[in-house]
């Protein structure tokens, strides 16, 4: 079991909802943005002097902006449905991290500045000003949210306390505080393409690695084109892929699919990144940059087709933003969806027979399947509302013949987040991610105990990092941690068909 | 929500509907108008305590009465009858105001 | 920014304890960088260590694991040319720790 | 308003105070909710890609408030408890308003009034669940506490209205038909009656200010009345691109 300077959740018999421990995860901080990084994302470089008439302007042009943030800062009547519903609750029992309390730090600083009640009444309404104190609850809580929309699957009025914190990390952009870990990253895409800052050299030698090593162990082929001009299919993935392990063995498995179905495509040089931490700080500007990125590498290299590999928020960006972002995407076959997430590209050849398959090649894994909170609670896949469940599942039962599902409590629309998504896997979160993954976690070992389960496959980068960093906190070992395209690429025969 | 405006029509006009319905300040608040008796001036209460209460002065104990004749109450709507003749005139022009539907006459028959 | 104290001379670092100056990495900084991890250095370490610089002076970032895993398999023998081999070596992970101890800075992104 | 007592004076001024701040304050709200643009497109999925859909779901959870028994039983029993007595309690209420009474409104007071004395049930327990559970009392602030008591209060008044001390229907009714016809007429000046209306007075302004817009804000939550349909149709706003 690996080692922690912190008390890690037990999870013997489940997680049960906590007692409230207030102040429990208050000691957290996340490292701050350079002067570098805030500036280049076109934010202040240190905190203005009158942070606090800046702050409570932009509060008020968001909620001018969005519907979403006028309505949830009024209409919550704190029926407490979300308080046992966030993991970040139930692994650390800090009151702060149900979702209502969380939400009720905007709220009480807009009741404070914007309501009548408020103003007149601010202690009856608990309302508050935008102090330095308040600011430091704001820093720290509003960062131990992943943006998982748990919450919102519970609340009578859908409030989504996703769309409050981001509004929150934005407020407390557009003032000159940020956090080091997204806004890092943010700026590297904007410099390199990639969140890791790969640059093309690098990536033309991963590329060639890779064909390299697919070739000694498969004996064929398999090609991993970059900058093809004119290839059917630009294929964007979080460059995590081109990284760690286990990503590494999804992306050889798209290329695999792509071999085998004789399709060709290409990756961008230009856009070599699928992950948009944009949407992490609320921030449009540069969500937007992000996206137009991509539009503008399928529209450069005249591609028909845009697929997007194993990434859980940035295919809720690709998904639900792309056509607003950076779309018309005219350019594309509108026969296909756009985008096409490669699990329904994978899908669809499966259900043509288009794939030669041997299920055997995964005998050694039982596999189950965590469904990604991006993915699941904020996308679609195919045409059916909940299609991103069944699409998965549907690719995972035609490559393992051992498949187990996890509890539907913990799974599915309900699925609980690996602890360290919205912009939370950085390394100074730990203990957040650590316990915040307890109730996943949970569920997990239930099937590994009960059910022989030594793989759990999943579809985003974010998902793959946490998890093999955080299961041995809980006895399990990294390598459970499978890419769905992972399974896929070991049962698919390439060759003659 | 595409047009906010119709929209918020729509609810004014939800919301402004029993203004309307009830006649928009056009007449006055409609009252029952009641017969009153020619035969006294008097109730066996002051008017007041008659509007308020005659209900609970009239509750009776039906099995008292009728199965052990025990007739001698002060409130008893025969006595009413006497003076109040025409239920129709009286009693109902309150009740159906109010929407008030009495059990008096599920047993007792007034003309 | 931090600092930290090596042999009488202060070395800037970033919040995790990355060297900000590449430039300022020595073989006895690496010494001591991999003591604050509680990792102590011996020649298959070194190996690790000094691939990772190489790559990262040709290429300006760190190699994918895999490419790591591979190539420490040519220089250590096949059965070491695994994940689990370098996890036991740095027990923080290959990327991460390794990184910091050959004075690289820290990976970034979903890794 | 000539010839009104004092007191119905000063009540009638009240009440058309109170009315103009509800409907006003009300309007104001829904209107702020309706013309500010929806974020980009957010649904919670799995989430009907029809406009159909979103109908039905968003009428199931009106009807049955499924997304609050999805997420507690034990609060869902207390809150739609407390609405579907609500409606009796309308129901009781609306023969003050209309003008005749239409028979079938009639027909079903009996009824109504059976539902509608249960009103403190919920209450009190909604009271209790916010006391007892650790969470929930973490959550609470005076004013959660003080909309249920204060509803608790109108709810037992209206009650004592009803059991312990009758007052004049008929000159409550007429009063309040005065009102909604703009000629007031005086009011029966029945302590009862005026504590209840005072609490339902306090009650309106209050609304409009309070979390109690969830009444009209569930109309417009964009995770629930945003089409899934994204890929399909570009969704455009004000202030993202064109």
């Amino acid at each position: 079991m690996a080692k922690a300077d912190f008390e890690i959740p037990d999870i013997k018999n489940g997680v049960s909802v906590p007692a409230v421990k207030p102040g429990a995860m208050a000691h957290v901080k996340y490292h701050p943005a350079s002067e570098a990084h805030l500036t280049k994302l076109g934010f202040p470089a240190k905190r203005v002097d009158n942070w606090k008439e800046v702050a409570l302007a932009k509060m008020n042009e968001l909620m001018g902006k969005y519907k979403s943030l006028s309505l949830f800062l009024d209409v919550c009547v704190k029926c407490g449905a979300c308080a046992d519903k966030c993991h970040y609750y139930l692994g650390t029992g800090d009151p702060n991290n149900m979702p209502v309390a969380r939400q009720e730090l905007m709220r009480k600083v807009y009741r404070k500045n914007f309501t009548l009640g408020g103003k007149l009444f601010g202690g009856l309404a608990r309302a508050e000003d935008l102090t330095e104190e308040v600011l430091r609850e704001w820093m720290a809580y509003f960062h131990q949210c992943s943006q998982c929309r748990r919450c919102s699957v519970f609340c009578p009025f859908g409030i989504d306390t996703a769309e409050i914190s981001m509004a929150a990390r934005e407020i407390m952009d557009s003032i000159g505080i940020g956090q080091k870990y997204t806004l890092e990253i943010i700026a590297k895409v904007h410099d390199t393409g990639n969140n890791l800052g790969i640059p093309k050299d690098a990536l033309i030698g991963t590329l060639e690695f890779l064909e390299e090593d697919v070739k000694e162990t498969t004996g064929v082929d398999v090609k991993f084109p970059l900058d093809q001009k004119g290839a059917e299919v630009m294929l964007i993935v979080p460059s995590a892929d081109f990284f760690s392990s286990p990503h590494v063995d999804s992306l050889v498995g798209y290329a695999k699919v792509f071999h085998a179905a004789g399709i060709s495509y290409t990756f961008s040089s230009h856009a070599s990144e699928f992950a948009n931490f944009g949407m992490f700080i609320g921030s449009y500007d540069n969500t937007k940059k992000i996206a137009t990125r991509i539009a503008d590498a399928g529209r450069d290299l005249g591609v028909k087709r845009i697929v997007v590999g194993e990434c859980g928020h940035a295919y809720r960006v690709a998904y639900s933003f792309w056509n607003t972002l950076a779309g018309p995407f005219d350019y594309l076959d509108k026969n296909h969806s756009v985008p096409t997430h490669v699990c329904e590209f994978t899908d669809e050849l499966l259900r043509r027979n288009a794939l030669k398959l041997d299920k055997s090649a995964n005998d050694e894994f039982t596999v189950t399947y965590h469904d990604s909170c991006n993915v699941a609670r904020a996308s679609r896949m195919g045409t059916e509302p909940g299609g991103q469940f069944e699409i998965p599942r549907n690719i995972l039962k035609a490559v393992c013949n051992k498949y187990v599902e996890m509890d539907p409590e913990a799974n599915r629309e309900k699925t609980f987040c690996c602890g360290g998504g919205g912009g939370l896997l950085s390394d100074e979160l730990l203990e957040v991610r650590v316990k915040g993954a307890a109730p996943k976690v949970s569920a997990l070992k239930e099937v590994m105990d009960n059910q022989g389960v030594n793989t759990m496959a999943m579809i985003c980068a974010i998902c793959k990092a946490q998890f093999t960093k955080v299961l041995p906190y809980y006895d399990i070992p990294m390598e459970a941690v499978a890419g769905v395209h992972q399974l896929v690429s070991n049962a698919i025969q390439l060759g003659d068909k | 929500m595409k047009r906010p405006a119709a929209t918020a029509a729509a609810l004014l006009a939800l919301l402004a509907a029993p203004l309307f319905y009830a006649g928009c300040g056009n007449a006055k608040a409609p009252a029952p108008q009641l017969t009153k008796p020619t035969n006294a001036t008097e109730c066996v209460e002051p008017a007041a305590t008659m509007r308020a209460n005659h209900m609970n002065l009239l509750r009776h104990e039906r099995d008292n009465i009728v199965r052990e004749g025990d007739r001698s109450r002060k409130y008893r709507i025969e006595g009413c009858a006497q003076c109040h003749t025409k239920r129709a005139e009286f009693c109902d022009r309150c009740h159906d105001y109010a929407g008030v539907k009495p059990e008096c006459f599920d047993c007792h028959y007034l003309p | 920014m931090a600092t930290i104290q090596i042999a009488g001379k202060s070395i800037e670092v970033d919040e995790d304890g990355y060297l900000v100056n590449l430039d300022d990495w020595n073989e006895e900084l690496a010494n001591a960088l991999a003591a604050s991890e509680e990792v102590s250095m011996d020649p298959n370490r070194w190996e690790v260590v000094n691939f990772l610089r190489e790559y990262y002076m040709e290429y300006k970032i760190a190699p994918m694991i895999r490419i790591l895993t591979k190539e420490i398999g040519k220089k250590l023998g096949k059965e070491k040319g695994n994940t689990k081999y370098l996890y036991e070596l740095f027990p923080g992970g290959p990327a991460k720790q390794a990184c910091k101890i050959a004075g690289l800075p820290k990976p970034t992104g979903c890794v | 308003m000539g010839g009104l007592s004092l007191l119905s004076l000063v009540y009638v001024a009240l009440s058309y105070a109170a009315a103009a701040i509800f409907v006003g304050g009300l309007m104001r709200k829904l209107w702020g909710y309706a013309v500010t643009p929806n974020p980009l497109c957010i649904p919670t999925t799995p989430s009907p890609a029809t406009k159909g859909g979103v109908v039905a779901r968003l009428a199931l959870n009106i009807v049955a408030f499924a997304d609050l028994f999805k997420g507690n039983r034990w609060t869902w029993i207390g809150g739609y408890a407390f609405h579907v007595i609500l409606i009796a309690v309308t129901v009781r209420h609306l023969r003050l308003f209309i003008y005749p009474v239409p028979p079938l409104l009639a027909e079903i007071q009996p009824l109504a009034l059976l539902i509608a004395m249960l009103l403190p049930l919920p209450l009190v327990y909604l009271l209790a669940r916010r006391k007892m559970v650790d969470r929930y009392a973490w959550i609470s602030s005076p004013a959660d506490y003080g909309v249920l008591i204060l509803i608790l209060l109108i709810a037992l008044s209206g009650l004592g209205l009803k059991f312990v001390s009758h007052s004049d229907l008929v000159g409550i009714k007429h009063f309040l038909l005065g009102l909604l016809m703009f000629s007031p007429v005086d009011m029966p000046a029945h302590p009862a009656f005026i504590i209840h209306l005072t609490l339902v007075l306090m009650l309106a302004v209050y609304f409009p200010y309070s979390k109690l817009v969830h009444a009209g804000g569930v109309f417009f939550s964009p995770t629930r009345m945003m089409v899934d349909d994204p890929r399909e149709r570009r969704h455009i706003n004000p202030w993202a691109a064109k």
